[in-house]
């Protein structure tokens, strides 16, 4: 469904991606593991349009993606929920639900899928007036996948939803992330809590340096080794 | 040389103090619109220093410069705690209150039947040191380029000491560097006190090259074209406010012939030049790469 | 007591255009977190054409707002294309010394068209009526009707409106703005263009009610809008009306009690003050947390 | 090394340049009035400088009067070349054409040279029909009450 294809990005002389090639099929999570500085964020403000590749391809459904304004991406039915979540703090819980929206017409549309967020998530409903600025950390998240859902995206990307929160909160997202996908949306998630994505995913990839260097089903390679190749198992230590 | 490319490098000379002094604060991350002020202190100081008390110009120049850097650091002290554009606008309010304030200042005494002194918005003329004293535009320029060879060597030693890395440190993040044992404040302080010294020493020189100095001359123009200078030139190094200087007052001079769509053209430019260099011709990348290429071939 | 509320009534009327000029620059500034120094020259630009319309078209007061408003959209658009579409995230303060330079440029390009240092702007309505002891000008009631109405409208724009909801988006967070299908570009350009507009309306009214135009308004603009905007909170409407209000009666009263010269100097002191014991300004919060780091601007 | 040698060059040149100019002084100070009207092109002007002595208000003939100009609000960057004089009909009286790059207040300094240097600054308002004093420092916005 959503496939990526040779793709470099580069920070001027210095590049993030070296060229990587994956596919995320639809109606499935895809994950994408790997050390901090691998380049995952990287790949994930590519495919939305944030940053320009210096070469390859993002296709959605075999129609380009590459090259288009981030706003006509949502349009093409991408959406990204970005790291940090970056919810607009100064607007209302509401607000921001409907600035999710922004790419579609048809309020009577728009204000049936608000209630319908409401329904998936009720804590965003007890802070429906509330300024985003003020939920915590867990609730922006969910706030943050809300708004993504509002644009009713083919392919949900999700970078580090896990990032910053409290294991409850965590488990917690990953339950609404198996949800959606049983709801039927695409899901394509950049993780380094190896450990819970391994556990939702139905395929991943790694990615060490710019470069994706192993793919495959979660039963294929040990959790242990995908641990130690994603770095994870020193880092953890370290910390 | 002619008398006119002598006025004219004069002007450049005494105007790239006051754009240093904007560029050393900008090394810490102070944007500035208010280093007029300084200059305008000093300009002041000095004069009344050699026209009303008939000081020496060595000394009157100190006082300009050392008043000055007393007036940046009791300004430094308010305004420690803003950032960015709030501290940008607060130098500027305080500026434009100096400025006002000399419009009112009268202090007159009476030299060979005509009153001399700061005379509110009318100005301070007849600082005429350099007539009482024969001293011609040649060795006035020499005088003003000595000062500004040994203000750019001190600079030079200054960017390699560790006062250097710790004003660069400072302006990168503040946080950082005291979470590295930097006294943030302090450095701030002194490298406002350094910058309105450097602004004041500009001012004395200005105001006995000129003879004659009013408010309206340190005007926002004047504070704003002095940030200019240095993120023109480059942020790279103490040169580039000077290229900046040299930019502005000597490419307005030999594009002349286009008289009335001089700044037309001149703004022009440096939009187009700022688009393509966002920190200037020397920028830190610039600078760097003039470093390697001049290495090698100094080495035997 | 009646000298201190007329210097209070004769205040808030010049505070009124004050309000607008800080209402345009806070629109900018709110949304691109940068500072347009060609802002009150893109507006004498304006009034320079519509003085062009009155002297040689002999446009009356509604044509030569029109060409006013128009003129500072062109100029400011003419601002945006040059010192800040083109520039990178990280050249705040480069976007604001190119603004600087085009200053410069509209400032002589005006001079080139009217070389004289004053001409004539078609005054808007010099009546002027007796409130009781208190005397009001017309023409001020205008301006003080259109700051309120302009106000109210750019606010309710803001907060009721599909593209106020994307301005807000920016202003929130540009990067989650393109994320979720916001167009920040073409926003960018109409909030600009907006803010043009609100300037070119107080430009026009100022301007009419001193029935003359000088290359210095530019200057002027920027200053006042740019004191009235520090004092009232960057990026807050509310803010901008009541800084801008504010700063019309303290200036008022120090013209009237301590003479036109401290008049400026107690404006300066004002804001000096309000930047050291309250930095966000009025209504602003806290200063915003990326203007804190020094880099951005 | 190097620097340090450099620096003290550069002190002493200085030191030298400063106490150089301790000798001499000079008695007599220059009084100046000056007249100018727009000449047949624009942005020129024909100004008429009369130079005393200020402590006895003798005429001061003979002198090499140069007229600079530059605009007070931007030092520096607006100036324009000086004018040579030529010594007018009266004595002590001086006439050259000044060319401006635009209308506006500006500063003119009269350079005196020869047996007398000094210099004297006037501020002038020009514009493109007259020449005055220069305008009364206001901005727009700034209204008597009625």
């Amino acid at each position: 469904m959503l496939d990526v294809a040779d793709l470099v990005t580069a920070y001027g002389k210095i590049e993030a991606l070296k060229g990587v090639s994956l596919r995320v099929e639809s109606g499935r999570i895809t994950c994408l593991l790997g050390p901090n500085g691998a380049g995952k964020t990287t790949l994930m403000m590519t495919i939305a349009g944030i940053l320009q590749p210096r070469r390859g391809t993002v296709r959605l459904d075999g129609q380009e993606l590459t090259g288009l304004t981030p706003a006509r991406i949502v349009a093409q039915g991408v959406a990204l929920v970005p790291e940090n979540r970056l919810v607009f703090p100064q607007m209302s819980v509401h607000e921001n639900l409907l600035a999710g929206a922004y790419q579609r017409r048809g309020r009577g549309e728009i204000a049936s899928d608000v209630e319908r967020m409401y329904a998936r998530f009720p804590r965003l409903q007890e802070r429906r007036a509330q300024l985003a600025g003020t939920l915590s950390g867990g609730e922006q998240q969910m706030l943050a996948v809300a708004r993504a859902l509002m644009s009713r995206p083919r392919v949900l990307l999700m970078d580090e939803p896990s990032l910053g929160l409290a294991p409850l909160v965590v488990a917690e997202i990953f339950r609404i992330v198996g949800e959606l996908n049983r709801d039927g949306t695409t899901i394509f998630l950049v993780e380094q809590n190896a450990h819970m994505a391994l556990q939702v995913a139905h395929h991943f990839y790694l990615m060490e340096q710019g470069r994706v260097t192993f793919s495959g089903t979660p039963g294929e390679l040990a959790e242990d080794e995908v641990v130690q190749r994603a770095y994870l198992g020193a880092r953890r230590a370290a910390g | 040389m002619d008398d006119y490319l002598v006025g004219v490098l004069s002007n450049i000379g005494v105007v790239s103090f006051v754009a240093l002094s904007a560029y050393l604060l900008l090394l810490t991350g102070a944007i500035s619109f208010g280093q007029q002020a300084f200059f305008a202190i000093g300009a002041y100081a000095a004069g009344v220093a050699t026209a009303l008390w008939g000081w020496p110009l060595a000394a009157a120049l100190a006082l300009g410069a050392a008043v000055s850097a007393a007036a940046a650091a009791a300004v430094g002290l308010p305004t420690l705690r803003l950032h960015g554009l709030y501290f940008a606008v607060a130098t500027l309010a305080f500026a434009e209150m100096v400025r006002l304030l000399f419009e009112l200042a009268r202090y007159q005494v009476e030299i060979d039947g005509e009153l001399v002194g700061p005379n509110g918005a009318d100005g301070f003329r007849g600082i005429r040191y350099i007539f009482e004293h024969d001293l011609g535009p040649l060795q006035f320029l020499a005088l003003i380029y000595g000062l500004l060879a040994a203000v750019l060597i001190g600079f030079m030693l200054m960017e390699r000491s560790r006062l250097g890395v710790a004003l660069r440190m400072v302006g990168e993040d503040e946080v950082l560097a005291s979470l590295n044992g930097i006294a943030v404040a302090r450095l701030k302080i002194l490298a406002a006190g350094l910058a309105g010294a450097l602004a004041g020493l500009g001012g004395g020189l200005y105001a006995h090259l000129t003879t004659y100095v009013e408010p309206r001359m340190f005007d926002v123009m004047l504070g704003v074209h002095s940030l200019a200078y240095g993120l023109i030139g480059g942020l790279g190094t103490a040169f580039g406010p000077l290229v900046g200087v040299l930019i502005d007052i000597g490419l307005l001079e030999s594009i002349r012939p286009l008289a009335g769509y001089r700044m037309i053209v001149f703004g022009g430019l440096v939009a187009l030049l700022l688009i393509a260099r966002p920190r200037g011709l020397l920028d830190e990348a610039a600078v760097h790469w003039l470093q390697r290429a001049w290495r090698p071939r100094r080495r035997p | 007591m009646i000298d201190f509320l007329q210097n209070t009534i004769d205040g808030v009327m010049t505070g009124a255009s004050y309000a607008l000029l800080a209402l345009g620059f806070t629109l900018i500034f709110g949304v691109m977190r940068r500072l347009n120094l060609s802002y009150g020259p893109s507006i004498m630009v304006g009034a320079y054409l519509g003085t062009l319309a009155h002297l040689h078209l002999a446009a009356g007061p509604l044509g030569v707002a029109a060409v006013t408003v128009a003129g500072a959209v062109l100029a400011g658009l003419y601002v945006e294309r040059l010192c800040f579409a083109p520039m990178a995230a990280g050249a705040g303060i480069a976007a604001m010394v190119s603004s600087f330079a085009i200053w410069m440029q509209l400032e002589q390009a005006a001079i080139l068209v009217l070389p004289r240092h004053t001409y004539p702007f078609p005054p808007l309505a010099s009546a002027t009526a007796w409130l009781g002891p208190f005397l009001l000008r017309l023409d001020q009631l205008i301006m003080l009707a259109s700051a309120l109405v302009l106000a109210l409208g750019v606010q309710a724009l803001l907060y009721g409106t599909r593209f106020g909801l994307a301005l807000r988006a920016i202003i929130g967070n540009p990067t989650a703005a393109h994320l979720v299908g916001i167009d920040v570009r073409r926003a960018t350009v109409l909030a600009f263009a907006l803010a043009s507009a609100v300037g070119g309306v107080a430009g026009f009214l100022v301007l009419a009610s001193d029935a003359q135009v000088t290359p210095m308004f530019g200057m002027w603009a920027t200053m006042k809008g740019l004191i009235a905007m520090m004092i009232g909170g960057l990026g807050s409407i509310p803010g901008a009306l009541v800084g801008g209000l504010l700063l019309g009666v303290v200036e008022a009263q120090s013209q009237w009690y301590l003479g036109p010269q401290l008049r400026d100097l107690a404006a300066y002191v004002l804001l000096f003050a309000c930047l050291v014991w309250r930095p966000g300004g009025l209504f602003g919060a806290a200063p915003v947390r990326d203007l804190a780091r020094g880099r951005s601007l | 090394m190097i620097h340090a040698t450099r620096e003290l060059a550069v002190v002493a040149a200085v030191a030298a340049l400063l106490a150089s100019g301790e000798a001499v002084a000079q008695q007599i100070r220059a009084k100046a009035e000056v007249t100018c009207r727009p000449a047949p092109d624009v942005l020129e002007y024909d100004c008429t400088v009369t130079l005393t002595n200020a402590r006895t208000r003798a005429p001061l003939p003979g002198v090499e009067l140069t007229i600079g100009a530059d605009m007070p609000s931007m030092p520096g960057a607006h100036s324009v070349a000086p004018v040579k004089t030529a010594p007018g009909a009266a004595p002590g009286t001086y006439q050259g054409r000044l060319a401006l790059e635009m209308h506006g207040d500006w500063a003119l300094s009269l350079n005196l040279a020869g047996p007398l240097r000094d210099r004297v600054v006037k501020v002038l308002r020009f514009e493109p029909d007259s020449v005055g004093e220069p305008a009364a420092r206001t901005a727009p916005g700034r209204r008597p009450r009625h």
